[in-house]
């Protein structure tokens, strides 16, 4: 296109691509014929397509009235396996981190030391997991050998802050979440998916100065 | 992507321009440029003497992220490449990994891996088709589209838990099997829609000025479309009849009875923007087909191949092609050995379809340019990567 | 803590029910009808003659000799204009609110619904945050031509309604050259489209001002033609003298008195949408494509204006159509004879006379409604045609045709007797009769057609 | 057409300048002198048997180690239904090709986006122009050597991480904790009332979040 550009034929318009005019080559009657085909054309297709549109007027409008005329909380109606915010049962994890690694795009940082008490016993001292960066595709829920990370279907994450969408299911590491060990052949006792996570949303309004799901900031340098 | 003023000289030190046109900028933030894409477009009134497609403005580097994340930590990636169609990424992206390491999804991950598809086709073409239609001035086609497109999104949201990020293929396999009584859903679903499509089609595709505004308007003849690389649909529209799932099958397709609508030209001459807009109609009632099918034959058995958690693949390359809804996605994987992608290459239909642009707008009205960007169906995401 | 202001209407409509119904019906039929009373009241008097009369009888002063006679003129003539002015603005506004949620019912949807009952309130609230939006000029635009733009629009929205009969007394004046005059006047607009195209210094607005001349400039010939033949058939400029030539039964109408009568109403309502730019032929302002066309720079009250004048061009266009084509005010069953016996000789007319008004605004507001929503309708169902498509949709189809029917009316008038007309309007009527039922029932079946749709009217 | 038989076909027209097909797992290919590389694409798009009339890809690949930059075409027949991947390698430091434009115009675009990236000179090329970054972008994203520059024009892209560790349980807290939980069985030995077991508690506020 550049070299034809430069050698000036596209100086003057080029000519249009090339239309098929039947009017022009066609004897007199069929372009009477085509003529009056475009009046009937538009009368017909207009009947049609009005007809379509008026009928709309007495059918349900589809729209759902999220968030206050709904029957219940859309968040309810939502299928089981909707991946909304990330919930932690800390009572069941295993501290074995597979979700961390699973991770593509690191949203979860979880730390494990001994229990100072205890040193046999290992602890979680911090499970972080950043909301506001969770793209929600569920393959740190596939790892987990117990369920205790879970996709809740709680969606509605309005925080004044995006440091509040850090959500720290060990608030304070001064007492941590012991290591689940699970028993053979025994389902782990998650609390059902979904609770936790209400509640805690719950006690933090979103209108909260700073959600009290975060201990007031991170070290910051 | 280039800053405006230095792409607006650029045009014009190409043409010689006269006096009375002027340059302007369709876009990044446009309503019918479907995304953030420019069109710097030189016209002499109403009639455009020349418009090049301005794209990256989406640039994620998604194909750098590859080489950066293991391989099955890519899956969700590939959803945003093209959100409007993205079981095509997952699964040409599983495919690709797939042919890399040898391993074959067992049959009854493939039916539903086609039953998801189709279901996401037909989803994204009601987008295409009902933006179609709002970009040629009809307001209301577009939220039927959408409308329908919701119950779409609400089935595969039981299915996957997302309705637009899937995240549902897996290398070997997919997340999940079908929900409790999905299927019938889904039928009832296919029903209603087999007979929606004729009251669509009553409401705007046989539209006497829908038909007059899009017959004729950015004609690609076969032989472009062939030479500029054009895929999917936009390739079909032209005459071309060449479709990945039937001359290239992958997955369950050869098991299934389909017909390959292609652009005959009713209105006008093959390869205008009607053909194209009603390749994709014709696609959806196809669409429909394949999903009856797969659930009539839906095998029992697994969904999920074994593969081994950290993946690691010999040294070599492999090419993973899919009939995406806008054309044959391909990707191009080269591994070293190692568990991330050497190179990870992804080929889509909306960037092909965007470089014939500049070729079909000489001499059209500002219009017809923006008929027949909707006509491509370009996805700026998809276009940027 | 929630935060209310004193417009969050969805909370004082939650907390006083009873109250936002009130509210509601008040601007519902409470605005328009006391314009509507005081349009009754007042235009009748608007003639000097009745002026001078009525001084000289309550007051004993001799207005015809008083020197400050044309300040009383103008003053009651100003009246009349304050009705027209807040006419045109609360039909300009109700309208908005019909179009969205018809358009919303016709998209699956449901409209706006919050705001005051039935979101009837939405456009007052639409109102008043457009004033109080900031008034943004751009830097570089004609400051006085970008700012005097939209008053060109206005007025040529607010002349016409000089000479649109609402009633059989309620119109400002009845001037011998009505429809020259209202062709003439509505041209105003374009100045304004253009003006504001230009003065924007965009290429957008540029395009879409450029489009807007070029389109009612051209549309202005077959609506011209098209409106010589309700001229032709009642032998009157005069816009009231046309109604008067037509009847209250269907049949009486010049749209269905002769056929050519029938094909020159739809070159007259498609020339007035192009006119009007209402789609399919909103060119000027193609979102999607001059993104907002003419108005793309204007925003806040100026912006307001544009679509005010924009949305109440509806009434003059459903207006003009319903008195050349439909019959206008006129009220089945009522004659001239009848309005002059209850007017009387005497200044107060008698109380019937009153009531025949209303029953005749009512029946010409009912008819232009149904006109307005039309246009909706078509809006909302149609696509977009191409610049050079609604040239050649003017120039090769409905200019020819406006002349046709104009020379086809001609010969009608000369050859066919009375009863001929009233024959035809008899079969007229009951054929676009019969094809309402016909359409009527193809709405019908298009919902059986699709599979698991039916008749639902719930979640309004 | 099966790719060994194209293969001899393009071994007998260009000899050396094309190689046998790979050995690979996976695709197939066949790597091709780069000075070579329009003729080859043009005798594979012309000749009759062959037609090669669909460019599906053009990509590269890029080979520190081997100081190359592989140019890559995965190229189709819709006649015939065949498809073969083409490969050619050119100098990492100064990487120039023969554009194929003139073969496949499907070329332009492929070839300015591997030109953007990969910083990849296709000779010949009518508008070679960067297509997805800007103008002034400094570097060639997808070579591995790559380095981040860290922002455009003031634009930073980098968000602080707010998943930091808050506290780790350090010896001298463990210290703490042992000596009371001593002193508490002390106490608890002298009968007398225990005492809370009191904790040295670093709460990691920022007075000036609170703020």
């Amino acid at each position: 296109m550049a070299e034809e550009t430069q050698k000036g034929t596209l100086g003057g318009f080029p000519n249009p691509p090339a239309k098929v005019r039947v009017e022009q080559s066609s004897p007199l009657p069929t372009r009477v014929r085509e003529y009056f085909g475009h009046i009937a054309d538009v009368v017909k297709t207009f009947w049609e397509g009005l007809s379509v549109t008026l009928s709309y007027m007495v059918r349900r409008p589809i729209t759902v009235q999220y968030p206050d005329r709904t029957e219940k909380r859309v968040a309810d109606m939502l299928p089981s396996r909707y991946r909304g915010l990330l919930e932690v049962d800390m009572s069941v994890c295993t501290g074995c981190m597979a979700c961390e690694r699973a991770c593509p795009i690191s949203v979860i940082k979880v730390s494990t030391d001994k229990d100072p008490t205890n040193p046999k016993q290992r602890v979680i001292t911090q499970f972080d997991i950043d909301e506001s960066k969770c793209m929600f595709c569920g393959l740190c829920v596939e790892p987990c050998p117990t369920g205790a990370i879970q996709h809740t279907r709680e969606f509605e994450s309005t925080m004044k802050s995006v440091d509040s969408l850090v959500f720290r299911w060990v608030p304070d590491p001064e007492k941590p979440a012991p290591f689940y060990r699970p028993v053979k052949g025994q389902d782990a006792p998650r609390a059902p998916v979904g609770e936790i996570l209400r509640k805690k949303m719950a006690e933090a309004s979103w209108i909260a100065p700073a959600s009290i799901l975060v201990p007031d900031g991170p070290n910051k340098d | 992507m280039a800053i405006d003023m230095q792409l607006d000289r650029h045009i014009l030190r190409r043409t010689e321009s006269s006096d009375e046109e002027i340059v302007v900028n369709f876009g990044p933030q446009h309503p019918s440029t479907h995304g953030v894409i420019n069109f710097v477009t030189q016209t002499n009134g109403e009639v455009i003497r020349r418009s090049v497609p301005d794209i990256g403005y989406l640039h994620r580097g998604l194909e750098k992220i590859g080489e950066q994340v293991p391989y099955p930590g890519y899956m969700p990636f590939t959803d945003r490449i093209d959100y409007l169609a993205a079981m095509f990424a997952n699964e040409g992206y599983a495919v690709a990994i797939e042919r890399l390491l040898g391993v074959e999804a067992p049959p009854r991950a493939k039916y539903i891996r086609a039953i998801a598809g189709e279901l996401c086709r037909i989803s994204n073409h009601f987008i295409s088709v009902g933006t179609m239609a709002q970009d040629i001035g009809a307001a209301t086609p577009l939220t039927h589209a959408l409308r329908e497109r919701e119950s779409i999104n609400d089935l595969l949201e039981e299915l996957c838990g997302a309705r637009l990020t899937f995240n549902y293929h897996r290398i070997g396999g997919v997340a999940f099997d079908l929900p409790e009584g999905w299927a019938v859903k889904v039928l009832r679903f296919l029903d209603h829609l087999d007979s929606y499509i004729q009251e669509w089609d009553r409401l705007i595709t046989f539209n006497k000025i829908f038909v007059k505004r899009l017959a004729n308007v950015g004609i690609i003849t076969r032989e472009k479309a062939i030479d500029y690389g054009l895929a999917g649909p936009n390739l079909r529209g032209s005459g071309v009849n060449w479709d990945i799932r039937r001359d290239m099958p992958y997955g369950a397709y050869p098991d299934f009875d389909f017909d390959i609508p292609v652009g005959t030209g009713r209105f006008g001459t093959v390869g205008d923007c009607w053909d194209r807009y009603f390749v994709r109609v014709r696609e959806m009632v196809e669409s429909s087909k394949i999903v009856r099918q797969a659930l009539a034959k839906l095998p029992e058995g697994d969904i999920q191949a074994k593969v081994a958690r950290k993946l690691k693949p010999d040294a070599g390359e492999a090419v993973g092609r899919v009939e995406s809804a806008r054309g044959e996605m391909l990707y191009y994987v080269v591994s070293d050995g190692s568990e991330k992608a050497y190179r990870l290459r992804v080929r889509t239909g909306s960037f092909m379809a965007m470089g014939i642009i500049e070729e079909l707008s000489h001499g059209i009205m500002v219009a017809d340019l923006i008929a027949i960007i909707a006509s491509l169906d370009v996805v700026a995401p998809e276009v940027d990567r | 803590m929630k935060i209310t202001l004193g417009l969050d209407s969805t909370s004082l409509t939650r907390r006083y029910p009873r109250l936002a119904i009130l509210v509601t019906l008040f601007m519902a039929f409470g605005v328009p009808m006391g314009l509507y009373v005081a349009a009754l009241a007042i235009f009748p008097l608007n003639t000097p003659e009745r002026l001078n009369a009525m001084a000289q009888q309550w007051f004993d002063f001799d207005l015809a000799g008083s020197p400050y006679r044309y300040l009383v003129y103008t003053v009651f003539l100003l009246l009349v204009a304050f009705i027209a002015v807040n006419y045109t603005a609360v039909f300009g506004g109700v309208s908005t609110w019909v179009e969205r949620r018809v358009a919303g019912r016709m998209q699956s949807r449901i409209g706006p619904n919050r705001t005051g009952a039935a979101g009837f309130l939405a456009w007052v609230a639409d109102a008043v945050k457009m004033v109080l939006k900031e008034d943004t000029i751009p830097a570089s635009a004609d400051n006085l031509l970008f700012r005097g733009a939209p008053y060109f629009s206005m007025v040529g929205l607010l002349l016409p309604f000089v000479v649109l009969p609402f009633g059989e007394s309620a119109v400002v004046t009845d001037m011998n050259v009505g429809v020259f005059y209202v062709t003439a006047v509505t041209a105003f607009v374009v100045v304004g489209i253009l003006v504001s195209g230009w003065a924007s210094n965009s290429k957008w607005a540029l395009f879409g001002g450029i489009r807007g001349a070029a389109q009612v400039l051209s549309y202005e010939i077959p609506a011209g033609i098209a409106l010589m033949v309700p001229v032709l058939m009642a032998g009157t400029l005069s816009i009231q003298g046309i109604v008067r030539a037509q009847g209250g039964a269907p049949w009486d109408w010049f749209v269905f008195r002769n056929p050519a009568a029938f094909v020159a109403f739809f070159i007259a309502v498609t020339s007035s949408l192009a006119e009007g730019n209402r789609t399919p032929f909103d060119l000027p302002e193609a979102e999607s494509e001059l993104v907002a066309g003419y108005h793309a720079e204007y925003s806040g009250f100026r912006l307001a204006i544009f679509l005010m004048v924009e949305w109440a061009n509806m009434w003059i266009m459903a207006g003009l159509a319903v008195t050349l084509f439909l019959g206008g005010w006129q009220v089945p069953g009522i004659t001239d004879e009848m309005y002059k016996s209850a007017l009387g000789t005497g200044l107060v007319p008698a109380p019937t006379w009153f009531v025949y008004q209303v029953l005749s605004m009512l029946v010409f507001a009912i008819k232009t409604w149904a006109l307005v929503f039309t246009f909706i309708w078509l809006r909302w169902t149609l696509p977009r045609v191409r610049v050079d498509q609604m040239m050649s949709l003017c120039w090769k189809y409905l200019v020819p045709g406006a002349f046709l029917c104009f020379i086809v009316t001609l010969l009608w008038q000369i050859l066919v007797p009375p009863v001929g007309a009233t024959i035809t309007g008899i079969v007229l009527t009951l054929g676009t009769l019969a094809l309402l039922v016909k359409f009527l029932v193809d709405t019908r079946r298009n919902i059986d057609k699709v599979k698991g749709e039916h008749v639902d009217l719930s979640n309004w | 057409m099966t790719q060994e038989e194209v293969c001899t076909q393009l071994k007998t027209q260009f000899g050396d300048a094309a190689s046998a097909l790979s050995e690979t797992k996976g695709d197939r290919f066949v790597v091709v002198k780069d000075e070579k590389i329009v003729d080859v694409c043009r005798f594979l798009k012309t000749t009759t048997g062959l037609e090669f009339d669909y460019c599906q890809d053009i990509t590269a690949v890029d080979w520190p180690a081997r100081k190359v930059i592989e140019v890559v075409y995965h190229v189709y027949s819709l006649v015939h239904r065949h498809g073969l991947v083409l490969k050619a390698e050119t100098d990492r430091e100064k990487p120039s090709i023969a554009t194929v434009e003139s073969v496949w115009k499907a070329a332009t675009w492929l070839e300015r986006e591997i030109y953007d990236l990969f910083g990849v000179n296709f000779e010949g090329h009518s508008d070679l122009r960067r297509i997805l970054l800007p103008d002034d972008w400094v570097g060639h994203p997808l070579r591995k050597d790559y380095q981040e520059a860290g922002g455009y024009h003031g634009i930073g892209n980098e968000r602080q991480d707010p998943l930091v560790q808050l506290s780790k349980v350090t010896d001298e807290r463990r210290k703490a904790v042992a000596a009371a939980v001593a002193a508490a069985a002390v106490a608890a030995a002298a009968a007398a009332p225990p005492e809370p077991a009191t904790v040295p508690v670093a709460p990691a506020t920022d007075p000036e979040r609170k703020s």
